[in-house]
């Protein structure tokens, strides 16, 4: 994995996600229906306030996933932004001019809008560093789940018999599995990280999907076209492709986006667990499991609670209100 | 005895306001049956539901006229008239019986309910639930009153919803497209029901249909409407006789050009029944 | 009926081992049981140690199929395990070296009572506040609960956790921060404060699925029905809407049923409640593999018996429905 | 204004708030007078009520309340290792030793059960045997396993039977390593053992020979003057057959009787009266004990006021213990902040936060009566460096850079509020040989540290071919606080412009990795002393003992060393073995095998009620020379713990304007 390490490799891999994502925009915005569901979404005022907010998250993880080179190795370009920010010994409150001690309150060598942490790090660039963890985490475990529980729901859906049946014990086995289990047992086997995250929460989070697609192909597999596009002869790949995943396609989009902000909280369980983010990664789990014992501390440290936590509310609170917004576009009859 | 006068229903509010029916102007006398013919979305269903507010508000919003029963008007009933007016005096039978029925409750539930609603004075209510379903002609009613909607055929279901109606022994009776959704020969065993009911009963009838074809033999009078608009009124006879109207006559003889917008049109019915 | 309950136990039977086997492989083929000795016996451990004790719990046979010439072909790691269990031999820890047995049972009436109330309330309150935004219909009251509930949706359990116990314990000393009693008229003072943190922890989601679920049902052609009938909106609600919205409900309410055995991890951990909650998770990271192969055992009969119980109160509760 | 009285203030103004609506006024009113009856009735304390009401002469029953991070794992004496078993298992089973409370420079061991310290007798066959004589009289619990359930007396071969349960392979005794190399026939009864399945107890045990009803004496192969602490320990305590054989874990006649580990019979000044398992264990006092009092000296000057009338009483001092398992720290806070736990002698985490940053009790608990302590464990805390690594092993430079590079001061500072001491040397303060002026010559200096990296061949960091050097760094994965400290230790090396990779692992991960070298720099390396001699310090870097065969886990190697530890580890202690001990400490010194970080301390705090008497780290807890202040408590408690009325009234007030909206609302309709 060496490789990886790559400063190039790392921003190519980004730039190739943004255009994997684009296309998938442009691809989706050609059928007639999303079509129809923009000219909701353009109207939804609070949809597209969300829209906004994320793709305000986006910019600040982007800024956090670009590499640059430097002399020791590589910072990341939002890293290089804040480099002004002096590091300071250990906690301090917001906008002080000393450090958190009663007896000894030294000077500071900068204001800090949110304060520091224990390491006297600002936690406003932290907190804004551990959006990267949060898109990575759901981005990468998206690009898991999402190819793999549609096509099996597909398959499962199309071709019945012994093909449904394997597919369907097989989600029904890692259902069985206790998911707790398998994200610590599959992070212990990969070593913390969060690929190894995504990873895991791929493995358990697709079954969800294939189940949702399985449903809804069955239903399509019923209508007429389909019937149609088997007398023509059509073969069986081309159906699923160009008649079946255009169909689903929707559902695929919504349950994306309303599964992401339930991945950007999975990361926070998990760093309760001991599971989370590796060292050296800013997230906003671990910095709520930090927090912890510093609401006992006094004076009290709640910044850092505070601003973790408002970071991951603002998100998952977008994510969700946009999620709504698409549903609502989609199927204006449902959302009312 | 039922009036409409100026009735103005809308949809939506601000930039997506459509209006469903405009200002029509319609009366129904005790006894008589009235037809009201129109095709997908031409606001028919909604005149019907408006008659006892039934239509969800918000969208819709009465925004002019007035709907008098017997002298009262309905959009300025309360909450506790309106429910009595409801069943009572105006019952509803709709399109889709196999929908219009709640699929968890037996027949006899659905029906008691009605008639507990309406008829407190009735002691056996059991007795009363059998009678009017032997009155739309259900074979072995007392076997079938615990069965669940599902368990029955199309054409039996929508005789349990005539029985629904008829239970409450209302003074209209709205059949909003009863037969549409059925087979062609049942279509014709209910219609024929509908008629015999209607000589027995002497009550008033509302007959929703797009079908030129069913109204013969029940309806007293027609009334066209196309596009939210009354477009021709007169006796049954003398509609299908010699229709006025350009629609009237494309109705009549049932000419696919109204293809050109229909689409637009099934969309707004869409909205409006959903 | 009976034909259709021994249908699905038979197709409960490959699910079962193929769980055990997933089980088996994630985590004792990857890492050694050493890993466990090593913990148990400590830093100090001799190498000798970890041997005798490895030995003395059968973690030194072969671990798949012992292929060994001459030994039988059963005398393996998951052979006997899965032997144990299938006959509810549950073992004992490898930790503590408590009989699992006693460690669920006593874990279990702890959970129960945490779980149980926690649920019902949950959901008694989740569906009348359903209903009353159902029935209410005000628009700008359904924006700002929609708007509620997401954000109750988006704050960590964790947060509400440390929030609930620093501020309800602490500034208004009402209840106890912390405790548990299984016995006599001091339990509701224990549970009362992780009860509500678990209720408010788990509204957002569900109002927010129950108002779906209820306005779906408001849209459906016999609710218009019921009210050209004169049937009161209450009525409507409370009957009709409840009713069918009920079974929708059941689907996703039932299956998680016998789950409510497990407790809740951060909650009793927070407040010291002896449950179920926290055995899984420091069985794994112990990591205890007896524990651990007992409760994937138990939670995975505990998922199939959900599934079956959701199938069974489908049927039960919609008339349409017939096992066969 | 009591919660009663002001509820039903409330209730009154809510009902003339809903007189419209008579029905919803009632059901408000009763939920309300629920409520409010509730609230009054409810205490929000959280233990169980106390065993007894008052002791038998009438004065209150005294409880001493402490937490316990997790439930004691095994309470077999032969068995339990870990320190929250031993603080439970300290004052129920008593050991044959035990460290004198108050002397801790050095520390000093004083009979326990026995009559008097252990006669060495060297014998003409080069082995060293210990004459021991148990207290006569001296009674275990009373418990069903005895007959008619009354304790009996200890005896000689209860000692012997605990020794040979130290050898039986099934008890799997961790003491068993150290001990079979010294005490003679116990490796050969344990491989005999092991062969058979199955350990005869009926064999004569050449070890352990019982001379008497009361004595007995040790027999040892070599010289091992460090038998006399594994004397003071658990291992060798004396265990009744009886017990043994009677706690099963199986069935007798209908009732599942406890598994041995889990009902220890002991003969110490408190036994277990009731053992929630996961919940609580409750401690009561031993009526019939009698084998120690309360020491007449060996405090200091400044304990002289409090421990004074103490001196010679009869122990223990308190009448119930009631230790609670908190698995999180928050709630010890919180418990403690309302005085419901008498003291906090938990981990880390739990004081660094009631500590300021200037290693001073913060004010609003001064303000309380709490005092701090804090007390330096016979511990030291380093990173390994991997001798064997191709890196760091032939490059003494490096290494002693990377030591300069350390900030372990900041470290304490960030992390331990300070307490801790800086470790200086592998020595920890009160072990014979410690050198209270020695600074360790590769200790934070970043000049210092630049200039040896230059001289060991990577200047500014870089090799001769400028590529950065890059270090892994092993550590303990997991709780938040680790990964802060592995973040600490990171930027601690990359500030000499190297590159470091950290590397999390699972607990028994890093163990794996640090006994088959697979590693270069690890943390979560220390070592606490199981008894106060240098021996058990040096040998960590003793070549034979490389894993597996002991816990070399820097694989370090100098003949040197090997030689002096050799002539050091069975010596006495005397001025000679100091002076071998300066010679060894120079060598590890020099060359740099671990980068030495602190002397762990514990650090607790106390209610004002229940001052520390004893702060000995060899003690777990000393529970027996506890002592309560009852009504102080009482006092502090209620006025720590008022029930504000306001939240009630806010509460109700948003009940009510939601009422008043839905109504208006449907009005409106």
């Amino acid at each position: 994995m060496k490789w990886l390490d790559q400063i190039w490799v790392q921003n190519l891999c980004l730039l190739a996600g943004y255009g994997l994502l684009a296309r998938l925009v442009v691809w989706g915005l050609r059928s007639e229906r999303w079509q129809t569901a923009w000219k909701h979404l353009r109207r939804d005022k609070l949809g597209l306030v969300s829209l906004c907010v994320i793709g305000l998250y986006l910019v600040v993880g982007t800024l956090e996933s670009i590499v640059l080179p430097s002399a020791s190795g590589s910072v990341t370009l939002l890293q290089r932004l804040t480099a002004g920010i002096p590091q300071e010994k250990s906690y301090s409150a917001p906008l002080a001019t000393t450090a958190l001690s009663v007896a000894d309150p030294k000077p500071l060598l900068g204001r800090h809008v949110l304060g520091t942490d224990a390491l006297g790090r600002d936690t406003l660039v932290q907190t804004l560093r551990a959006t990267r963890s949060a898109l990575w985490i759901g981005g990468l475990t998206s690009l898991i789940y999402i190819p793999l529980g549609v096509l099996l729901g597909l398959m499962a859906g199309y071709y019945r018999r012994w093909v449904d049946d394997a597919v369907q014990y097989v989600y029904s086995t890692v259902a069985a599995v206790p998911e707790i289990l398998m994200l610590v047992a599959i992070l212990m086997v990969l070593g913390k990280g969060l690929g190894s995250m995504a990873i895991a929460l791929g493995i358990t989070g697709w079954v969800g999907m294939a189940r949702l697609i399985r449903g809804e192909t069955l239903r399509q597999v019923e209508r007429p076209y389909i019937a149609a596009a088997k007398a023509l002869g059509q073969s069986d790949w081309r159906i699923l492709t160009r008649h079946l995943l255009p169909n689903v396609m929707h559902l695929v989009l919504i349950k994306f986006v309303l599964g992401f902000s339930g991945l950007v909280l999975a990361e926070a369980v998990l760093s309760y667990l001991g599971v989370g983010a590796p060292v050296g990664t800013a997230s906003w789990g671990t910095m709520i499991d930090a927090s912890r014992s510093e609401l006992s501390r006094e004076p009290l440290v709640w910044w850092n609670l505070t601003a973790s936590s408002c970071a991951l509310f603002l998100m998952v609170l977008a994510l969700n209100l946009f999620g709504d917004s698409l549903q609502r576009a989609f199927d204006p009859k449902r959302g009312a | 005895m039922l009036s409409l006068r100026n009735l103005t229903i809308d949809f939506g509010t601000g930039q997506d306001r459509v209006q469903a029916v405009k200002g029509i102007n319609l009366s129904i006398g005790a006894g008589e049956t009235v037809a009201l013919v129109g095709e997908s979305g031409s606001g028919k269903s909604v005149t019907g539901m408006a008659l006892t507010r039934l239509l969800p508000e918000p969208p819709a919003v009465y925004a002019k006229g007035e709907i008098l029963f017997e002298g009262q008007d309905v959009l300025k009933m309360g909450t506790e008239e309106l429910r009595k007016l409801r069943g009572g005096k105006i019952a509803y039978v709709f399109q889709e019986p196999s929908t219009s029925l709640n699929p968890v409750f037996t027949i006899r539930n659905q029906i008691a309910e009605a008639i507990r609603l309406h008829r407190p004075e009735v002691n056996d209510i059991d007795s009363e639930v059998v009678h009017y379903l032997d009155m739309v002609g259900i074979v072995d009613p007392a076997k079938r009153i615990s069965d669940y909607p599902h368990q029955l055929s199309g054409g039996m279901q929508q005789r349990v919803m005539i029985a629904m109606a008829l239970a409450c022994q209302p003074q209209l009776l709205v059949a909003d497209e009863p037969t549409t959704a059925l087979d062609v020969t049942v279509q014709a065993q209910i219609l024929d029901q509908m008629r015999e009911l209607k000589k027995r009963l002497k009550m008033a009838m509302l007959l929703i249909t797009h079908n030129f074809g069913i109204i013969g033999g029940i309806a007293d009078r027609v009334v066209v409407m196309f596009r939210g608009d009354i477009v021709e009124e007169g006796t049954t006879e003398e509609v299908l006789r010699n229709p006025q109207h350009a629609y009237t006559k494309a109705l009549i003889g049932c000419i696919p050009q109204l293809g050109q917008r229909r689409k637009r049109l099934v969309t707004i019915d869409h909205s409006i029944l959903g | 009926m009976l034909a259709y309950l021994i249908r699905r136990l038979f197709f409960f039977v490959p699910i079962v081992f193929g769980v055990m086997l997933l089980t088996f492989v994630l985590f004792f083929v990857v890492q050694s049981p050493e890993a466990t000795a090593r913990r148990v016996l400590g830093q100090k451990a001799t190498p000798k140690s970890v041997e005798n004790w490895l030995h003395n719990r059968g973690y030194d046979k072969p671990l798949l199929i012992n292929t060994t010439p001459g030994q039988p072909w059963h005398d393996s790691l998951f052979v006997t395990q899965l032997g144990r269990l299938v006959t509810f031999d549950l073992g004992t820890s490898d930790v503590s070296g408590r009989p699992l047995r006693e460690i669920f049972a006593q874990g279990a009436l702890p959970s129960l009572l945490l779980t149980v109330p926690a649920f019902l309330v949950s959901l008694a309150v989740s569906v009348a506040l359903a209903l009353y935004l159902v029935f209410i219909r005000n628009a700008a009251v359904d924006f700002m609960a929609t708007f509620l509930c997401v954000a109750l949706m988006s704050v960590p359990v964790m947060v509400y956790v440390i929030f609930g116990q620093f501020v309800v314990a602490q500034v208004l000393n009402y209840f106890p921060a912390f405790g548990f009693e299984a016995s006599g008229w001091s339990a509701p003072k224990f549970l009362l404060l992780p009860v509500a943190l678990m209720v408010v922890s788990g509204l957002g989601a569900d109002v927010r699925l129950f108002r779906a679920l209820f306005l779906e049902e408001m849209g459906q052609d016999y609710i218009r029905t019921a009210r050209a009938k004169g049937v009161s909106k209450a009525r409507v609600l409370l009957s009709h809407v409840f009713k069918n919205g009920l079974i929708n409900l059941i689907t996703l309410v039932v299956a998680s049923l016998p789950f409510l055995i497990m407790g809740s991890l951060l909650l009793e951990n927070f407040f010291g409640i002896p449950g179920l909650g926290n055995v899984l998770v420091t069985a794994i990271q112990a990591p205890d593999f007896a524990v651990v192969q007992a409760s994937v055992f138990l939670g995975s009969l505990m998922y199939l018996g959900g599934l079956l119980l959701t199938d069974l109160c489908y049927a039960w509760a919609d008339p349409r429905i017939r096992l066969g | 204004m009591p919660p009663r009285t002001s509820s039903r203030c409330l209730a009154l103004i809510a009902a003339a708030f809903l007189r419209p609506y008579p029905c919803v006024a009632r059901v408000c009113a009763g939920v309300l007078l629920a409520c409010s009856l509730m609230l009054a009735g409810c205490s929000n304390n959280p233990h169980p009520e106390p065993l007894q009401k008052t002791g038998e002469d009438g004065t209150p029953w005294k409880v001493r309340y402490g937490a316990l991070p997790e439930d004691p794992r095994s309470l077999d004496p032969q068995v339990s290792y870990d320190a929250i078993s031993r603080r439970i298992l300290e004052p129920v089973q008593e050991c044959l030793l035990e460290y004198q409370p108050f002397k801790t420079d050095p520390y000093e061991l004083t009979p326990c059960l026995l009559l008097k310290l252990p006669e060495r007798v060297v014998k003409p066959s080069g082995g060293v045997s210990y004459r021991c004589e148990l207290k006569a009289g001296i009674l275990f619990h009373d418990d069903p396993c005895f007959p008619e359930g009354r304790g009996r007396e200890v005896v000689a071969t209860d000692v012997q039977y605990a020794f040979q349960r130290i050898t039986d392979p099934k008890v799997e005794c961790p003491a068993l390593s150290n001990l079979q190399d010294y005490v003679e026939g116990m490796a050969e009864a344990f491989e005999a053992a092991r062969k058979t399945e199955s350990f005869d107890y009926s064999k004569p045990f050449s070890g352990l020979e019982v001379t008497g009803r009361y004595t007995f004496e040790i027999h040892l192969k070599a010289a091992y003057p460090q038998l006399l602490y594994w004397l003071a320990m658990h291992f060798t305590s004396p265990v009744a057959r009886e017990a043994v054989e009677f706690y099963d874990g199986k069935v007798h006649e209908g009732t599942t009787r406890d598994l041995f580990r889990f009902h220890p019979v002991g003969t110490g000044p408190f036994q277990i009266a009731d053992w929630k398992r996961n919940t609580r264990i409750r401690l009561k006092r031993n009526p019939v004990y009698r084998t120690t009092t309360f020491p007449q000296d060996g405090w200091g000057a400044e304990q002289e006021a409090l421990l004074r009338p103490l001196a010679g009483k009869a122990l223990p001092l308190v009448d119930e213990v009631n230790m609670t398992v908190f698995r999180e720290t928050i709630p010890v806070f919180l418990l403690f902040r309302q005085g419901y736990l008498d003291g906090m002698g938990v981990g880390k985490d739990a004081f660094s936060s009631l500590v300021t940053p200037s290693r001073d009790l913060s004010g609003k608990y001064k303000e309380r009566g709490v005092t701090l302590h804090r007390d330096t464990e016979p511990s030291t805390f380093f990173m390994s460096v991997n001798m064997e690594d191709p890196v760091l092993g032939p490059n003494q430079k490096l290494r002693q850079a990377l030591s300069a590079a350390f900030n372990a001061q900041a470290n304490l500072d960030i992390f331990f509020n300070s307490v801790p001491i800086v470790a200086e040397q592998l020595l920890p303060p009160g072990i014979a040989g410690y050198q209270k002026e020695f600074k360790n010559p590769y200790g934070y200096n970043l000049e210092k540290a630049k200039a040896l990296l230059a001289e060991a061949g990577y200047p500014n960091g870089r090799d001769a071919t400028g590529k950065v050097l890059e270090i892994s760094l092993d550590t303990t994965g997991g709780s938040a606080n680790e990964r802060m400290m592995a973040e600490f230790n990171q930027q601690q090396f990359e500030q000499l412009g190297i590159k470091v990779k950290v590397v999390e692992n699972p607990f028994a991960r890093l163990l794996e990795k640090l006994d088959n070298g697979g590693y270069q720099l690890a943390t979560g390396s220390g070592w606490g002393a199981d008894y106060p001699d240098p021996e058990n310090f040096y040998f960590l870097y003793y070549s034979k003992n490389f894993p597996p065969a002991g816990k070399n886990h820097s694989r370090y190697k100098n003949p040197e060393f090997d030689r002096l530890f050799e002539k050091m580890a069975t010596m006495e202690n005397c001025a000679e073995r100091d002076a071998i001990g300066l010679k060894m400490n120079a060598i590890l010194a020099e060359d740099v095998p671990n980068i030495l970080n602190m002397h762990r301390s514990t650090f607790g705090l106390t209610q004002p009620w229940a001052p520390r008497i004893q702060s000995n780290p060899m003690l777990e807890g000393g529970l027996k020379y506890a002592v309560l202040d009852h009504a102080l408590r009482e006092n502090l408690r209620a006025q720590w713990n008022k029930k504000p009325v306001w939240p009630i009234g806010v509460v109700l007030c948003g009940l009510v304007a939601v009422g008043l909206f839905t109504f208006n609302l449907r009005r409106k309709h």
